[in-house]
């Protein structure tokens, strides 16, 4: 091939397009995170949905309080509080009809509860006496995921065997700013934008992964602008505001259910407790934040808006504290039981059916656990090794 | 072991049939995995299935293993049946997470309530000339975590028997399938394949009195034509195919161990943490008084898979295996 | 084994020494890993670490652990020390191919050109009531993955020279760190640490003549205290202390089952493929004629890390030890 | 607290924002990949650059060749040819300094000979004699990764390295289309972009992950788009167009030896040939999609420019043709000759000391070479078992 032959052979045009190109500007977030109180949107929100809010928020704010009181009492081993987040936890649990799925990640119990699961079997895994406590069949409410960003491919997943069964199911999954990070994050949203598959993913983005704020985690725009290297929507939105985040996962949970493919919302947030109540939270950041932030509390914020509109009087806000109190008080009573337990079930969930080998170990720990009750109402034998064969 | 009217089959083969059978008879079962649809695999294995039961039902997925197994972890929550191809043992390692944390648990955090009916196909092991990353020998990482089945074939029925019990199976299952044995052939009839055996069992694939060669998957031929060899020396071994990792089949093993009174573990996996240490100790607690002798190990060396060049040196051989064979202190015996 | 002028210091206050020691000596080690900055780690082993040397000596990063572990595989390439803390045991996993292909092989692929002198700090274990996830022994995997050390200390004064030991290796270390010991405490004088021993030395920690208890880690306190009790039974029990599981002191050990004729393995990882497996059939291999009874494991049971209110049942305890020493065969001696 | 003490005391603001929000306009890319060939631009392309590029190109589609062949006498175990990737392959390798460090994927073995290291070294991994054959500290050039993605984090923690110790160097990372959905391609570019690491991402979208083309990868508007999410500017460039990529390419490694961060890459291309030489791509493409990237083959371009300048005549091309030809025949010449092996070695560069294990396992396979060789040597011993000891 010389170059006499080569030339006027080529045409210096561009190279051939790898796929149709979408257009990137739909995809981008807004500059300002959407809201909807202190707008002009405010008088058009529905104010049923509005009130049903408001009772879950209080409610959930009385949740948080009560199980990081259990904390202290011993009750619970550790409590991740959303308090300062109930608008993204309720929002996220009231916007699913019945036949979709949650995908909690490990602070967001108060989801899994919004969404209809026992607060007892909801807490089952931070008191400690099994794993996951509820069903997740029974409400469509993926187990609390400690390993973070992990639920999100198999909130994808799920959602994309529904679809494929021809089912009209949406998974909603949940994610901290920290959790962004992850690889599986990534992977899954690639998966999801891919598949078209109907997910909703949520970023609550509380400004900390434990004491690492946001500025050590990403250098982007926004958590939401991420979404365009995925080629699906972002969208930023005042996570404080419990009308605006509502709409915005109602828009992008009508928008997966029409066949539209995922979204990814960023509720911009804050944590107002510490990490857990294991946390020592001055130790990275000043009361002045905290301070900011509980001036632009979820709760007040609707609360005020409520009464702007004349929808919450007085006895109304004292039925929805009744019964937040009366749930709290429930709570109380039954996590302060202590639970039953059967060592036995150690062996009974690891397969389908217990290995030779796990029905060994079964027998072991029930001759130990034999030789123990023996050797405690056993006449003062005394010794530690009450069970050795010598 | 094999069907009467056989005409020979590749292991690959017998592993494509499987899979077609299973998607055939359910439709929860689904395909997934890198270039497993049109391309059929690297290794071909799922040759014909895309074409035959859709895209959908085949999936060739974007290039992330993590996301690879953490949606079928989805898809088996909904109740699908997902059979997941990795495209090389340490391939599936960017999915360790979901394995470990995922996979192997859900189960049991759930209290049965939520199984994971997962199949996660790796073909492993070396002796294909492969390069770095391609040649692992990973079963010591997958045997270390409860919750999962461990299986390898190393026949052409048992690949068709495993694959199809390890669908069939409630609990995820990891199939290891044996690189070097795809084109292996063997006497079998794909249409008329074998019945579906219960995972678990190891099988004697060749009977013999003076020594037990303990073995699996890549490794049973070698220890087959070890015991050949054997013979001139005097030795009748025989040969144990564990086919399941977990559960493990003590019963067999042991049965046979105490008949022999000797055994040695041979496997391709690196010796040292390696599966060889557990079943050596196993059978070692389990017939301490009929050992003539120590149960001795025979593996690959504690090193990084070798270059192509240099990796019949590393993977256990006959002349290695007879080494040990002739070290289970036979004078004891006279 | 512990300095003299001593006064009481927690293991976790001998890691933080141990760090700052390190960093104080060779600005060429770096620490790196979710929270060790401004936090100083959520076990707070690198407390005051960043305020001493700069936020890019103990740098926070972003949460993503093979990005972790692969960025410190960038900057030992370039000739940093860089010391990694993992958060917990099970988020190491996400890291695991970084691990198993990059950390572990670097030299070996490279024909010993660019070694990666990098320690991955992981604390490791149950005992602390931790939620699922928080509480695994990985040591298995790590095992099984030639081209890593990989150590664990059991005593304050240990922890100290290990960690020091690990960031002055020319190879990838692996310390796992046993949280429930973190705020063990033992006499050991900050103000003038115990010299760096180098790795891969076990240690006997309390002689005896009956039988030899071979454990590591978090396991060892307990193994010292069963080996009390076993007094009143009769039994004079060793206890050795691992220390280094790669590599592995095969002369300590051997000459103490030599000694005694009778092994217990204990550590609180799964029993089957977990670490005893290796251990007994290496000492077996190596003792056999010495050994009155087969080396018995006794060890957390097959399954994924029970929920914090069961699991006393599941670690290895003084009763379960004992156990296992009664079972070892004693009418062979008389 | 009730309704009426909240009144007032919260205003519906916007909620704190995280970190000062950057503009996303200027990190998207463009909508066409950037161009020379063809354009206004190309006048003002350096004669000198092209006339280096064009060498490098041509000795480059001729070592594409000449590896092919290799494979196909059995000296190379496998070979994935770069052959219509040239012009991407050598602008990484001449856009660096000598001082900065590539980070290649597995099929870039030609931008590690672009950038100096002898092919035969560069081959060792592929014709199977070890892993890798050269010193990566000699011309500053990672291991060619295998396992894909990973090495991206590796480029990140090197250049960071680098910057804290005050050394200018910057480091280019290559990896595919299909590397992309890998999580650690988002776990690197985000700690890229956190750290301000003096890092080059080059995409090289070839169309294929083997057999997956990239709408089944991404739906994505481009790979070059994902840059957003992380805050660094993406870019987008005809990957044929040697001048465009080497100008792309320099831009940003000047942004970044400057401090100002990474940069993400994409340039789009064609992998000519199948995946490997193992690979049969008629399963999956058709050969007219082939046709019409053949015709915008990068070194035809590029030769059709330097003659439209009056830059390349047919004795410069004579020249540039015998240079190839000669670096193919010492390249066929020294892979001809069978390469010295040593089992030992495998024991020597697993750890700085080998463990007492691996001297013993050493001490064994050298009593198996012996024993081999005896029985070869031997007279007539003819038995398998030659090596044991009855
Ligand atoms: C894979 C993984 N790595 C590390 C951890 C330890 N960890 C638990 S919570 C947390 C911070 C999470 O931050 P973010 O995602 O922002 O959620 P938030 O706590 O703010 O709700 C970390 C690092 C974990 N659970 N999983
Ligand atoms: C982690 C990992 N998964 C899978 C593979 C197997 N594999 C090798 S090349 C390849 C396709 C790569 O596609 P791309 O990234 O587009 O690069 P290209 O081959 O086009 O240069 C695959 C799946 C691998 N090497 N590493
Ligand atoms: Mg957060
Ligand atoms: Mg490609």
């Amino acid at each position: 091939m010389t170059v006499l032959e080569q030339r006027g052979a080529y045409r210096p045009t561009p190279p051939p397009a790898w796929q149709p190109r979408t257009d990137p500007a739909p995809l981008l977030p807004d500059a300002e995170p959407y809201r909807v109180f202190g707008t002009e949107r405010a008088d058009a929100a529905d104010p049923e949905l509005l009130r049903r809010l408001y009772a879950e928020l209080v409610k959930g704010r009385r949740y948080n309080a009560q199980a990081t009181a259990l904390t202290k009492q011993g009750r619970l081993a550790v409590y991740p509080s959303s308090t300062g987040q109930e608008a993204c936890e309720v929002a996220a649990a009231l916007v699913l009809e019945e036949r979709d799925w949650l995908f909690p990640s490990y602070r967001d119990t108060l989801a899994v509860v919004a969404r209809g699961v026992d607060p007892v079997e909801t807490l089952t895994l931070l008191r400690g006496d099994w794993h996951t406590g509820y069903d997740p069949h029974e409400h469509r409410v993926a187990p609390l995921s400690t390993p973070l960003a992990t639920q999100l491919p198999h909130a994808v997943g799920l959602a994309h065997a529904a679809r494929l069964k021809g089912d009209d199911v949406v998974a909603l999954a949940m994610v901290g700013d920290g959790g962004t990070s992850e690889g599986d994050f990534h992977e899954a949203l690639n998966f999801a934008a891919v598949w078209r598959a109907p997910v909703v993913f949520l970023v609550q983005n509380n400004g900390f992964a434990i004491s690492v704020p946001l500025a050590k985690q990403t250098a982007a725009p926004s958590l939401a602008h991420k979404a365009v290297g995925y080629g699906m929507p972002g969208r930023l939105v005042d996570g404080n505001d419990a009308a605006a985040v509502h709409e915005v996962l109602a828009d992008a949970v009508r928008h997966a259910r029409a066949g539209g493919g995922p979204t990814l919302v960023e509720a911009i947030t804050y944590r107002v407790e510490a990490h857990t109540n294991a946390d020592d939270a001055t130790r990275y950041r000043g009361d002045a934040e905290v301070e900011t932030w509980k001036g632009h509390d979820p709760v007040a914020l609707l609360e005020r808006e409520l009464t702007r509109r004349g929808l919450l009087d007085d006895d109304r806000a004292a039925a929805v504290r009744r019964d937040a109190e009366a749930m709290a008080a429930d709570l109380r009573a039954r996590m302060n039981r202590d639970p039953v337990l059967d060592p036995m079930d150690l062996f009974d969930h690891v397969y389908a059916e217990p290995t030779p080998q796990l029905l060994e170990q079964r027998e072991q720990l029930r001759a130990e656990l034999a030789a123990e009750a023996e050797s405690v109402a056993g006449p003062g034998t005394g010794s530690e090794a009450g069970g050795t064969q010598r | 072991m094999t069907t009467v009217a056989a005409k020979p089959a590749t292991m690959a083969q017998a592993l494509t049939r499987a899979l077609r059978d299973a998607m055939a008879e359910d439709p929860s079962v689904h395909v997934m995995g890198e270039d497993v649809g049109t391309l059929g695999g690297v290794f071909r294995i799922t040759d014909g299935l895309a074409e035959e039961f859709g895209d959908d039902r085949c999936t060739d997925t974007p290039l992330a293993e993590a996301g690879i197994l953490g949606t079928a972890v989805g898809m088996a929550m909904y109740g699908l049946r997902p059979v997941v191809e990795m495209q090389f043992d340490a391939f599936a390692y960017p999915a360790f997470e979901q394995l470990a944390s995922h996979v192997a648990k859900m189960r049991n955090r759930t209290r049965g309530r939520m199984p994971l009916p997962l199949t996660l196909r790796i073909p492993y092991g070396g002796g294909i000339g492969g390069v770095e990353h391609h040649s692992d020998s990973s079963e010591a990482y997958y045997m270390a975590t409860p919750g999962l089945h461990v299986v390898t074939p190393a026949t052409v029925p048992d690949a068709y028997g495993l694959l199809r019990a390890a669908i069939a199976s409630d609990d995820p299952v990891v199939l290891l399938e044996p690189k070097r044995l795809y084109w292996s052939k063997d006497s079998w009839d794909p249409e008329r394949p074998t019945a579906v055996e219960p995972l678990g069992r190891a099988v004697v694939r060749r009977s013999g009195r003076s020594a037990t060669l303990i073995t699996y998957g890549p490794s049973v031929p070698v220890c087959m034509e070890a015991a050949e060899a054997a013979r001139v020396e005097g030795w009748d071994l025989e040969v144990v195919d564990l086919r399941s990792l977990v559960p493990f089949d003590d019963e067999t093993v042991c049965a046979s161990v105490r008949r022999t009174g000797r055994a040695v573990v041979v496997h391709e996996s690196g010796g040292f943490g390696g599966p060889g240490g557990e079943i050596a100790a196993r059978v070692t607690e389990r017939c301490f008084h009929h050992l003539e002798a120590p149960v001795l190990r025979v593996a690959g060396f504690d090193l990084p898979y070798p270059p192509p060049m240099l990796e019949r040196h590393h993977l256990p051989g006959v002349d290695r295996i007879l080494d040990a064979v002739g070290r289970l202190q036979w004078e004891a015996e006279s």
